[in-house]
């Protein structure tokens, strides 16, 4: 049982790091902030949350399972948040412009 | 050792105190000091009498817990710390025991400067007790702060230039001060003062003291590094300047004298360094003083030929395992203290006086030259070093070690600063006495302020300090060497 | 080059570059920067040179959180006065 | 309780120095007061220690400063002479100063100074050993200096400025070689015939180094040859410290350094030995001739006066270096007789100056008529300065011509008469002036002289009377130089 | 395969340091220091270091990059000082010097500190089981004390002389939800962290950091009006009592053992945790306070 869980775990978390990859060479590549801040936050969290479950699978214990998705729930909440403010705060500078 | 713990902690409770409750941060103050003072003169005593002290704090031992050692130069130097006090709370007096509310500009200087001042006191306390360097290092990041925010108290727009440049020298100055400490833990693997001995054998351990020596550098302005200082002790407020010429650069000196006694004869290279910048910083803050324009300005120049001087008695002193050379530096940083505070109060009774603190206008004839100028005069003649001062015991001490060296050069050297010293000095003083024959029916002496009297108060002291020089001498033969 | 030496390469590397951008840079954020980045290289030094057989000392670590701490002291007075230089507001 | 007697002596005047600093101006009759009483205590004190030490007392007091240094006063018998000069004449001029001042600014703090210098140069007198002798020197200075700048002007200042450069560079020589010799010696006490030991056969050149320093430094304030610059130009001083301080304390101080030194530090046989007697001699000779040749030219009458100090404060050192007994006695018994005779004149003068404005030689003219008193003491001062018999002029210059014969130099009789001839060549034309010629018509009288300043002058040329008549009493100042020379050569 | 994890992290920290210093953005160069700030708190869990590794990452990165977004925007941009070519090159060669002289003094003896044994052997008595702690908060509590003193004096200058009127305005309603599960979670996070610091990484500073951070959140959501003196007063009395409370502390274990902060012996970890627990509201009211700037009391 625990061979499985170790295979989707690290299965998981590689297709994670790809997200996060693919996210980085998304930033550099698209030409301005909005699309590059969409592409960003979507990649970002989708890649944390798919290693947070390879973490899990991997780990025993209640205890460590549940403070990784505490993490996950964070990266979550704050990439969107930032997100949003920062497209806030560039309108604003586009209108005072 | 309840004075010593008394000493560390009292000053820090006080701030606290004083900041809590702005309105009465007068008593605060006045209060920390005069206990402060006590407690420094009690321990004083009782070295004298029963010789150094040690506490191991909570009662760890040494190279794991921190250890206060109280010994003959600890004490002097806390005593020139809590009389240079006394003397600076009295000044601060004179802005009023209790502030009224809403009183604006007043209050916030009144409600800034007694935190920070008690602050200063209890890191330098704690500084000349400790007997680790990295507690040390903490010591002088307080001593840091606490400074620039008695800079930053006047709050014109230099002043607060100044005391950017002042902390961010400052900081820099901590940071290879922490780099040296890290790589004598490199070396050693101990970082309190007992391991200083060992750090000498090995290259690691010389870099370590080098790095350390360049940040006490820094902190205490010797001459290459010195550009931050003139500003801020000039544009600060006369009682905050007077602490930070005094008293704030006192603690890299002592700290560089402290080290130079536990490593003994072993680094030669660095006391030729201190040595050699030491006189450099004399001859050139001499030659920026006589060329100052105002007096202030001059008279933070002369902190940085006394530094020199200091410093240049500190390197060229003889391993103190045999010679007692060392001590002049420790009697020359006393007498600067007490002249140099006495002087900065002066300068700042002037410039209260007369509005402006511009040498060329020093001699309106209708104010004749009253306490504080006479203050300005004898803190003068102690700082130039003539006879009955204990600048002069301690230069006497110096090129006596040297003739027996026959150092021809430092003493040629130290000769010079002391003429360069007496010719910017006399065009301050003489500009004073100049009145004309024909002085103004009306002129009158300035009547006398609290400020005058800690100021007099203090220039006497460093003069009659010569005299007395047996006792400081004294405490200092029974220093752990 | 085991990962130590690595590591004492970066924090090395973190000071010498620190110390150079201060003496060349008069800019206030810059200096601070370097200030900040010369602390945590001297904090990485100091870690390392506790690091005996894969245990690092627990003394040096107490001394590294204390200098954090008074780093972000000092940064924030450095902030604030480097504000009101810049910032002139009239108080 | 007689121990103390030195301690008291130098506190009746550095304890009044401060009070009256601190006295506001308007107060005058305190100020006045205090001065007086001070000056009577001196003068008393002085003459009960004079006694007490011609019995044969000893009085040492010491403070220990650091180990190996103390603070030493002493009263012998050298020191008692220097004292009785001080004490007397500060008495004097006091009172001269007092009247003198009548009107001026700042005379709280010219008075706090004038008695920190009387105490400063009390301090020189009693000093037990070279390092009290050096504290007291440099105090000395420190004094003198506002003193001289005490009138404000920028000539004053530019006066000022010079003296304390000569002054504090002759400290720093004195320092370097007073710390070279403690370094050498130890302590360095004052004591007949010296207390080198066995120093000159180990480090002769050291000693004459340290000799050359000390003399240097020293010498500025006897106003040797190259280092006198400074005595002419402090001219600029109101008279009383032209009077006290740069005729008799200052000047006198700087003889009394080289008495000292030569006598008490190295003491004869060892100056013979290391041959430094001759270079000092000449040096003293050739001061000599110079003040008196500068003299002849000068216009104005206290410089003039100045360049006659000059000259005759080397006569002092001139006997000192002839290291004759009989010479030693001549030097000495001229260091009374040339204060007192210079004060004379310089009160004097200061008498024309305030009486009738008049300042240079060529407006002399009739002063005898009218001002009979100043002008009677001005010639008695300048008949003695020459050296006419009755007087105590007369005196000091035979005991130093016997000297020099008895020390085989018989070229120093020519010194002293050439000397003389010099002194007659720029005194007599200003007495032929004052009585011989009348009063340019009409002459303003700028101020009526009072009791305060007529007396003084009056009383030092009564002083130079009794000095030169009764010259073998006891307690002249001849038989009080002839016992000290008697212990210094036994 | 860990070797090359800890080539890559250590060329990323450097690589992100260069960015951090020479950037000539003002928020690139913010934003890459925060980045090196995370880096650096990950090498030195590498290094089993994971109480400094928090305190890196909630203090070092985190608190001092918001205060640096905080000020980037209103320092003015000092001109470009044109200095000479050769300046900057000497001052590029010393430093190359400097860091091969550091390497090879580091590397060149091998330490052999003297502390863990100590510490080992004390930390029985030191009431507490995480060597960190026990040397932060027991042998060497006098150095924490001073340190505390340290944040103190920074306090004063920063609110008790006003220097500068530093506000940092609300950034919009969006925060609002965002800080509502923030704080709760952060107060949460740094009581666990307090009590965990006994025997585990943790401690005062983290804990106080991470409280310090919902309070950020709660400032920036506008929520806190500092503006009445008493909420400002309640912040500055915390802020105040950290000093007050361990320099108390300190005076009590004096009086009690004879010797300045030596825990009366058996009662050492119940003074430690009761010193945090202060420590740890007076670090975040402090820390907060250096953010909000000023509480400006409007005068009556």
């Amino acid at each position: 049982m625990s061979t499985v869980l170790d295979i989707l775990g690290t299965a998981m978390m590689t297709a994670g790091t790809g997200f996060l990859l693919m996210a980085a060479f998304a930033f550099w590549r698209l030409p301005d902030l909005l699309s590059r801040l969409h592409a960003l936050t979507k990649a970002d969290t989708a890649g944390v949350a798919l290693i947070v479950c390879g973490a899990a699978c991997m780990t025993s214990g209640i205890a460590a399972v549940l403070s990784l998705v505490l993490c996950g729930v964070l990266v979550a909440l704050s990439g969107a948040t930032t997100g949003h403010l920062i497209a806030q705060a560039s309108l604003e500078d586009e209108e005072r412009a | 050792m309840t004075e010593a713990y008394v000493l560390a902690l009292l000053p820090f409770l006080a701030a606290v105190g004083a900041a809590a409750t702005p309105r009465m941060a007068a008593i605060w103050g006045l209060c920390a000091t005069l206990i402060n003072l006590g407690a420094s003169i009690l321990l004083a005593a009782r070295i004298l009498s029963g010789g150094d002290m040690r506490a191991d704090l909570g009662d760890w031992p040494a190279p794991l817990g921190i250890s206060l050692v109280a010994d003959g130069l600890a004490a002097v130097m806390l005593s020139m710390t809590a009389i240079v006090a006394t003397a600076v709370a009295l000044q601060a007096m004179s802005w009023g025991l209790v502030q009224p509310r809403g009183g604006q500009q007043r209050s916030r200087l009144q409600a800034g400067f007694w935190p920070l001042w008690l602050a200063t006191l209890g890191a330098l306390n704690a500084l000349f007790l400790s007997g680790d360097l990295f507690n040390i290092y903490v010591t002088f990041e307080i001593l840091g702060l606490s400074a620039v925010g008695l800079t930053a108290l006047t709050g014109s727009r230099n002043s607060l230039r100044a005391a950017f440049d002042y902390l961010a020298a400052g900081l820099a100055g901590s940071l290879v001060f922490l780099l040296g400490v890290a790589l004598a833990y490199a070396a050693v693997g101990r970082v309190d003062l007992a391991a200083v001995p060992a750090l000498v054998d090995t290259a690691t351990g010389r870099l370590a003291l080098g790095l350390i020596f360049a940040g006490l550098a820094v902190k205490a302005a010797l001459f290459p590094l010195h550009f931050w200082m003139p500003a801020a002790h000039s544009s600060a407020a006369p009682a905050a300047s007077a602490v930070l010429s005094a008293l704030v650069v006192k603690g890299a000196l002592y700290l560089a004298l402290r080290i130079t006694i536990e490593a003994g004869a072993g680094i030669e290279v660095l006391r030729i360094a201190l040595a050699v910048l030491g006189a450099a910083g004399m001859l050139w803050g001499s030659w920026m003083a006589l060329r100052a324009e105002r007096l202030k300005l001059l008279v933070a120049y002369s902190t940085v030929a006394q530094i020199g001087l200091i410093t240049l008695a500190i390197g060229v002193a003889d391993d103190p395992s045999t010679s007692a050379m060392w001590q002049a530096a420790a009697l020359l940083m006393l007498s600067h203290a007490l002249a140099k505070a006495a002087m900065f109060l002066a300068v700042g009774r002037i410039a209260e006086e007369l509005g402006h603190d511009r040498i060329s206008g020093l001699n309106r004839t209708d104010l004749r030259p009253g306490v504080a100028e006479f203050a300005f005069a004898i803190a003068a003649v102690s700082l130039i070093g003539l006879p009955p001062t204990a600048g002069f015991i301690g230069k006497w001490l110096l090129i006596d070690g040297l003739i027996d060296r026959g150092a021809w050069v430092w003493i040629a050297l130290l000769l010079g600063g002391t003429a360069l010293s007496a010719a910017y000095l006399s065009r301050v003083v003489s500009r004073c006495l100049r009145g004309g024959p024909h002085v103004a029916p009306g002129a009158r002496r300035p009547e006398w302020r609290t400020g005058d009297v800690a100021a007099l108060g203090l220039a006497t002291t460093a003069l009659a300090l010569g005299l007395g020089s047996a006792l400081p001498l004294t405490l200092l033969n029974g220093t752990a060497l | 080059m085991t990962s130590e030496t690595m590591y004492i390469l970066a924090g090395v590397l973190l000071a010498a570059l620190a110390m150079h951008r201060l003496c060349t840079a008069r800019d206030a954020l810059a200096r601070i920067l370097a200030l900040n980045v010369l602390s945590v290289g001297i904090a990485m030094l100091m870690l390392l040179a506790g690091r005996v057989a894969g245990v690092t000392d627990a003394v040096p670590q107490a001394f590294v959180l204390t200098g954090i701490v008074v780093l972000v002291a000092v940064t924030a007075a450095l902030l604030s006065l480097a504000e009101r230089i810049s910032g002139g507001d009239d108080d | 309780m007689t121990e103390l007697l030195p301690l008291a002596i130098l506190m009746t005047s550095l304890c009044a120095a401060p009070i009256i600093l601190a006295i506001p101006e308007r107060a005058r009759t305190l100020r006045t007061t205090i001065n007086l009483t001070a000056a009577t205590l001196k003068v008393g004190l002085v003459a009960w220690l004079s006694i007490a030490v011609a019995a044969g007392g000893e009085f040492n007091l010491r403070l220990g400063i650091a180990p190996g240094l103390d603070l030493h006063l002493q009263a012998d018998a050298l020191s008692v002479l220097f004292l009785a000069l001080s004490a007397v004449l500060w008495f004097l001029t006091t009172i001269y100063a007092i009247g003198y001042l009548e009107g001026g600014a700042d005379r709280s703090r010219f008075f706090g100074f004038f008695s920190l210098c009387v105490a400063a140069t009390v301090g020189i007198a009693m000093a037990g050993n070279l390092f009290t002798f050096l504290i007291f020197f440099e105090l000395l200075t420190l004094a003198t200096w506002p003193l001289v700048v005490h009138r404000g002007t920028a000539e004053s200042h530019r006066a000022g400025r010079i003296y304390l450069a000569y002054t504090l560079g002759g400290g720093l020589a004195l320092t370097l070689g007073t710390v070279w010799l403690y370094a050498l010696a130890g302590d360095v006490p004052f004591a007949p015939r010296g207390v080198l030991g066995d120093l000159p056969q180990t480090a002769p050149l050291a000693l004459t180094a340290i000799f050359v320093l000390l003399i240097a430094g020293v010498g500025v304030k006897a106003a040797l040859f190259p280092l006198h610059g400074w005595l002419p130009l402090s001219m600029v001083a109101p008279a009383p410290v032209s009077a006290l301080l740069h005729a008799v304390a200052v000047v006198k101080a700087g003889a009394f350094g080289i008495m000292r030194i030569v006598y008490d530090v190295y003491g004869v046989e060892t100056v013979q030995l290391l041959g430094l007697a001759a270079p000092l001699a000449a040096l003293a000779a050739v001061t000599i001739i110079w003040g008196s040749v500068r003299a002849l030219t000068q216009d104005d009458l206290k410089k003039r006066l100045a360049y006659s100090t000059i000259s005759q404060v080397s006569y002092i050192t001139l006997g000192v270096a002839l290291l004759s007994p009989v010479a030693a006695v001549g030097g000495l018994a001229h260091l009374i007789h040339q204060g007192i005779m210079k004060i004379t004149l310089f009160l004097a003068a200061g008498n024309f100056a305030e009486g009738r404005g008049v300042k240079t030689v060529s407006a002399m003219d009739g002063m005898g008529r009218l001002m009979p008193g100043a002008t009677i003491a001005f010639t008695i001062g300048s008949l003695g300065m020459i050296g006419v018999p009755p007087l105590a002029g007369f005196v000091s210059k035979w005991y130093l011509g016997s000297g020099g014969l008895d020390a085989g130099q018989p070229m120093v009789i020519a010194l002293l008469a050439g000397s003389s001839l010099l002194n007659a060549a720029y005194f007599l034309p200003i007495l032929y002036r004052a009585w011989f010629r009348d009063p340019p018509e009409g002459a303003p009288v700028k101020r009526r002289i009072g009791w305060m300043l007529a007396v003084p002058p009056a009383a030092t040329a009564a002083l130079i009377l009794a000095a030169g008549l009764l010259a073998n009493a006891p307690f002249s100042p001849l038989g009080w130089t002839r016992f000290i020379v008697s212990l210094e050569y036994l | 395969m860990t070797q090359l994890f800890d080539a890559l992290l250590a060329v990323g920290i450097v690589g992100v340091a260069v960015a951090a210093l020479f950037a000539n953005d003002r928020f690139a160069a913010v934003g890459a220091f925060m980045v090196m700030g995370f880096l650096v708190a990950l090498s030195w869990v590498r290094l089993g270091a994971p109480d400094v590794a928090l305190a890196e990452a909630a203090i070092g990165a985190g608190l001092t990059g918001a205060l640096l977004l905080r000020s980037a925007r209103r320092l003015r941009v000092e001109p470009k000082m044109c200095q000479s070519r050769w300046s900057v090159a000497a001052s590029g060669l010393i430093s190359i010097g400097f860091a091969g002289l550091l390497y090879a003094a580091i590397t060149s003896v091998p330490t052999v500190p003297a502390y863990p044994p100590l510490v080992a052997e004390r930390l029985g008595e030191s009431g507490v089981s995480n060597p960190v702690t026990a040397v932060l908060l027991n042998f060497r509590a006098w150095d924490t004390l001073l340190e505390i003193a340290v944040l103190f004096v920074a306090l004063v200058l920063v609110i008790v002389v006003p220097v500068s009127r530093v506000r940092p305005a609300p950034l919009g309603e969006m925060v609002v939800p965002f800080a509502k599960v923030v704080v709760p979670l952060s107060v949460l996070i740094s009581g666990h962290l307090l009590w965990q610091g006994a025997d585990a990484p943790g401690g005062a500073f983290q804990a106080g950091a991470v409280l310090a951070g919902g309070g950020l959140a709660l400032v920036l959501a506008g929520a806190m009006r500092l503006k009445k003196p008493l909420q400002g007063g309640i912040l500055r009395a915390t802020a105040l009592s950290g000093l007050a409370v361990f320099g108390a502390a300190a005076v009590a274990t004096a009086a009690l053992t004879g010797h300045l902060l030596g825990y009366p012996d058996g009662q050492a970890k119940i003074w430690i945790l009761g010193i945090e627990a202060v420590l740890t509201l007076a670090i975040a009211a402090t820390l907060v306070l250096l953010f909000h700037g000023s509480v400006r009391r409007v005068p009556k």
